[in-house]
């Protein structure tokens, strides 16, 4: 019999983390624990996840292929599958196919500085690669991690920021947006670009991978250009939306690159010569 | 190499009858309630040898609905139960060249990387016997796509009509060679002086080769917000196309047990590109038309090697808005040549 | 027809209208909208018995409205679809200029009044082979106009030519494309049609302006213009309604009157 | 030998007046007929005309509907504009070939336990009688390879 390549792998939610408003972490184990031996994948990949009888939604793998057993995604409720998938429960059965796309190029970031900017929702397809550095640590010279958020309730991973914040051998810059502020924040106040241009990590050797609103890397990218990050240093994902996550059905690209399977992870090199269908 | 023989018109009614006896199921272009539809075909009689049929054969390979996956809610647990495609055998007879070599199109984004089981059944059980067009119409654009209303791709069988009646079997696969083996003696040798009646006149309007290379310079182009403003949104003409292959995967469950279907969805509509946000990578008609077009003359040439287009012109007649393809493109590469 | 590119050459080129949306030659010898912006393509408008196509429907898409001032060549059904957009507060008076196609000749209509009164004097009958073919059906078994629907809507492929040139069919996001819940199916399965069919017929009682261009433009021949053409007329015969008969008339089915009479309830 | 054939009958009714209604025939102890799955909605203008076609395409065979009679609507009005969708819809069904003696329309007050017995017993027996709605019920797995 040949393979179904829509067939899911069935996970059990092993734990349940609500990170901010909407926007919660789900711990996911194989149902089958001999898949879940068979199973690898590579930091930057995604996968489809269905909440069945609803359907299948796109998020990546949020943490990192070092830490074996289970996978982990974080997902903000926003339509028909968001929905569903918030209202499971520890115990529960949900899909997931993947690992889909492209990787982000660990190898070739040896011996170089790490400056990850993330904003909002977008910190989980950086955590996976932020803690795949961070096992990897003597790989990388100086990692430095911006993150901001709207406001204070808004930040995901809000315990493990604070276990990068406490680590030596990482820099981390927490930042909320003026008015996001809650007493007694001991963060940065300020847009994710001031902040970063601010702290103005040295552009020598180094790779910036940015992930965020549009807005925010519109904003992030000319400053990281001035401070002297050359277009193929500059990483950043696209999130498009997809039914199948194999190149088949045909609404994922932009421009001639499917971000399936060419994508998600792009640099901003390769950016410039697609369209800006994202 | 091909073999050729002939066939009388009395003896394709064998020949059918033969193929039916056998258990395959039988489609072609046949008229129904005035239009031309891919229908079950008795007798020969029934098949229409020259105009398009409305809606392609691709749903014989690639049905409009099918399922992809099964499972029942099982307390907390779900149990999945794979689904098996139910491909009849079927030759599809009669069809229009520019159809059977759509074929390939759809294989190739069915089969460029991972391979998909549902069309490769269906397709692995599928016969196709075209036949030459002798007649065209203004929608007709297969010579501009370096192909002719005679080509043989994608046909297991091409059937040319001759002048004296019956039809010169050209036999192009073995798919084909186990087709005749059902009616051997159905079969003459080809005589050196049969006349084939001349394959329809179909004008070239532009070249597909040198519009991929002019596309790639256009894309900011006021022409396709020009072109598309007549366009509706409607995904009348990617239904109808036998190489349009985008679809949409939808869940439908009860309580108790639900089932995954694949549908075909279309580039043309505002909700295809629509994240749950309420962003929209192509907001616009004219990026979708636009979409549609680099699809099937740039990424598809370049990504797979192919044409994601055979001129058959279907999508320009079933327009409610008479979006001509033909036209269209023909001023694309006008308007590329004026720089 | 000399007489229409006479009046679209004039309001193009003293600007009173952006844009003329009218019928030009199309494929064959059929027509096809266009849109002229210039005076001097005022040459490309045809008026002929080929121009059936009710073209309301573009004045409701943004891109067309991006243009600017719009004079619409204008069959009945056009002239009542603006009443009904008017009516429902989707075309503002200033914005739109019909030419109305009278005789041969074309009429300047610029006030919702001025068009409320071309409409009354126009017969609203819907075509003769129409009409037979729903007292065909209604004559019919219910157990045959089952038969016959599903037939016809077994080949519904769930393109929304009907829905996209209906000029009624306006909304931002069609029920059918919301999926919270998911209320119709999306695919194209035979409950999935059904359900489409039946709740689009709903969605234009009351509103359906009869002009059947939702009919003519299914690529399968699917008569669904009989479906809110029946509904339209059963709005008609019970609440003594009609779409597109004027630009002030409240939505029927979003209102009622207490002595609404019916038969069947218990 | 096969069961005799038991209908299942869908019920949507308004809280305020048919629910209550049904109540009462339970706490007046008047028997009637089982058949019947009552869905409670807030009124019967919250009914959308779609959920007949839900009902018979998961499996009912007969689908009744009921709510405050004209003027006891709690909300005012909601029983009117629903009187009006009925009144329209009903029609359309028919004309799509969906069997009206399959759809009971009613009013029944939080009063009228009596009628909701007799309501139920009437639908049921009638649809008893045409027997199940296969025609309808089996469309959900049509059209799908």
């Amino acid at each position: 019999m040949e393979a179904n390549i829509y067939k899911p792998y069935l996970m059990r939610i092993a734990a349940i983390t609500d990170e901010a408003p909407s926007v919660r972490t789900f711990r996911l184990e194989f149902a089958d624990a001999r898949e879940g031996e068979a199973f690898t994948f590579t930091t930057g990949q995604f996968g489809l996840y269905s909440a069945f009888g609803e359907g299948e939604s796109t998020f990546c793998i949020a943490s990192s292929p070092t830490r074996k057993g289970y996978i982990e995604c974080t997902f903000r409720e926003t339509g028909r599958v968001t929905s569903s998938l918030a209202d499971k429960d520890v115990g529960d059965i949900i899909g997931f196919r993947g690992p889909y796309g492209n990787v982000f190029p660990l190898e070739k970031w040896k011996g170089k500085n790490l400056v990850f900017v993330a904003g909002g929702i977008a910190l989980p397809p950086l955590r996976s690669v932020i803690w795949n550095c961070l096992d990897l640590r003597d790989w990388f010279k100086d990692i430095t991690v911006v993150y901001g958020a709207r406001g204070v309730n808004d930040l995901v991973y809000k315990n493990e920021l604070e276990d990068w914040g406490k680590r030596s051998d990482m820099k981390l810059v927490v930042t909320v947006d003026p008015g996001g502020e809650k007493p007694g924040w001991t963060g940065k106040v300020g847009f994710v670009p001031h902040i970063v241009e601010q702290i103005a990590p040295p552009a020598t050797n180094s790779i910036a991978i940015v992930c965020g609103p549009p807005i925010m890397i519109k904003l992030t990218l000319p400053v990281l250009a001035k401070l002297g990050f050359g277009k193929n240093e500059i990483y950043t994902t696209l999130e498009n939306r997809m039914k199948c996550g194999l190149g088949k059905c045909g609404r994922c690209n932009t421009g001639k690159s499917y971000v399936c399977k060419d994508g998600p992870v792009y640099t901003l090199a390769q950016l410039e010569h697609l369209p800006a269908e994202y | 190499m091909s073999e050729r023989y002939t066939i009388t018109e009395t003896s394709v009614g064998s020949f059918l009858q033969a193929m039916t006896a056998s258990g395959r199921r039988v489609l072609g272009p046949k008229l129904v309630a005035g239009r031309i539809e891919i229908a079950d075909i008795n007798t020969f009689a029934d098949v229409v040898q020259n105009g398009q049929s409305v809606v392609s054969a691709k749903g014989v390979v690639f049905p409009k609905v099918e399922r992809l996956l099964k499972y029942r809610f099982e307390g907390k647990n779900i149990a999945l139960e794979d689904v098996e495609p139910q491909a009849q055998p079927t030759v599809l007879f009669g069809l229009r060249p520019c159809e059977a070599r759509a074929f390939h199109a759809l294989d190739v984004v069915f089969n460029w990387d991972s391979k998909d089981k549902f069309f490769n059944t269906r397709m692995a059980n599928t016969t196709v016997v075209g036949l030459s067009c002798t007649q065209a119409d203004e929608s007709c654009f297969c010579t501009s796509l370096g192909s002719r209303p005679d080509d043989t791709q994608g046909s297991d069988i091409l059937l040319s009509p001759l002048k004296a009646g019956g039809f010169v079997a050209e036999v192009l696969t073995d798919k084909g060679k186990a087709l005749v083996a059902l009616a051997k003696d159905t079969f003459q040798p080809l005589a050196d002086d049969a006349a084939l009646v001349p394959p329809a006149t179909v004008a070239p309007a532009f070249d597909a080769k040198a519009l991929q290379q002019e596309l790639a310079a256009m894309f900011d182009s006021p022409l396709w917000a020009e072109q598309s403003l007549r366009c509706l949104g409607c995904g009348a003409c990617a239904f109808v196309c036998p190489t349009c292959v985008c679809f949409d995967i939808q869940d439908e469950a009860d309580t108790k047990q639900g089932q995954r279907l694949r549908a075909w969805d279309s580039c043309g509509m505002r909700i295809f590109t629509l994240h749950a946000s309420g962003h929209n990578p192509r907001d616009k008609q004219s990026q979708r038309w636009r979409q549609r077009v680099y699809h099937k003359f740039a990424y598809y040439p370049e990504r797979l090697g192919t044409l994601g287009c055979v001129g058959c012109g279907k999508c320009s007649r079933a327009c409610p808005v008479d979006m001509n393809l033909k036209q269209h493109l023909a001023q694309v590469a006008e308007a590329a040549s004026q720089g | 027809m000399e007489a229409l590119q006479n009046k679209a050459k004039e309001l193009l080129a003293a600007s009173a209208v952006k844009v003329v949306i009218g019928y030009g030659k199309g494929t064959g010898e059929s027509r096809r909208p266009i849109f002229v912006r210039a005076a001097e393509r005022a040459g490309d408008l045809v008026v002929d018995t080929a121009c059936t196509q009710n073209l309301a429907t573009y004045l409701t898409k943004a891109e067309v409205r991006a243009l600017g001032r719009i004079a619409i060549v204008a069959i009945p059904s056009t002239l009542r679809s603006i009443l009904q957009l008017a009516a429902e507060k989707q075309l503002r008076e200033e914005n739109v200029l019909a030419l109305a196609i009278v005789d041969g000749g074309v009429r300047e209509l610029a006030t919702f009044d001025a068009i409320e009164e071309a409409v009354a004097t126009i017969p609203d009958a819907i075509g003769e082979a129409d009409q037979k073919m729903i007292d065909k059906l209604t004559a019919m078994s219910v157990g045959e106009r089952r038969a016959f629907w599903a037939d016809e809507l077994g080949r519904c492929v769930k393109c929304y030519a009907c829905r996209s040139s209906c000029p009624m069919c306006y909304c931002e996001r069609c029920t059918m494309d919301c999926n919270r819940p998911q209320w119709i199916p999306v695919a194209s399965h035979a409950i999935g049609n059904l359900e489409y069919h039946m709740v689009r017929a709903m969605h234009l009682a009351g509103r359906c302006v009869e002009c059947g261009t939702c009919g003519a433009a299914c690529p399968v021949g699917i008569p669904v213009h009989l479906l809110t053409f029946f509904a339209e007329q059963t709005v008609r015969r019970q609440f003594g309604q009609k779409g597109g008969a004027s630009a002030k008339l409240d939505y029927a089915m979003s209102t009622f009157k207490p002595d609404d009479k019916e038969t069947f309830i218990r | 030998m096969a069961d005799p054939f038991e209908p299942k009958m869908t019920a949507f009714v308004c809280n305020w007046c048919t629910y209550a209604g049904a109540d009462l025939t339970g706490t007046s102890r008047i028997k009637y007929q089982s058949n019947v799955r009552v869905i409670r909605l807030p009124c019967t203008g919250r009914i959308d005309f779609m959920l007949v076609m839900k009902a018979f395409s998961r499996g009912s065979d007969g689908v009744i509907i009921s709510g405050c009679h004209p003027n006891d609507c709690h909300y005012t009005s909601g029983n009117y504009h629903a009187r009006r969708r009925w009144m329209v819809f009903r029609d359309l069904l028919d004309f799509m070939g969906i069997d009206l003696r399959r759809v009971t329309f009613s009013w029944v007050s939080a009063a009228e336990g009596a009628k909701w017995a007799e309501l139920v017993n009437d639908a049921t027996n009638t649809v008893r009688a045409l027997g199940p709605y296969k025609e309808v019920q089996q469309l959900a797995a049509v059209g799908i390879e």
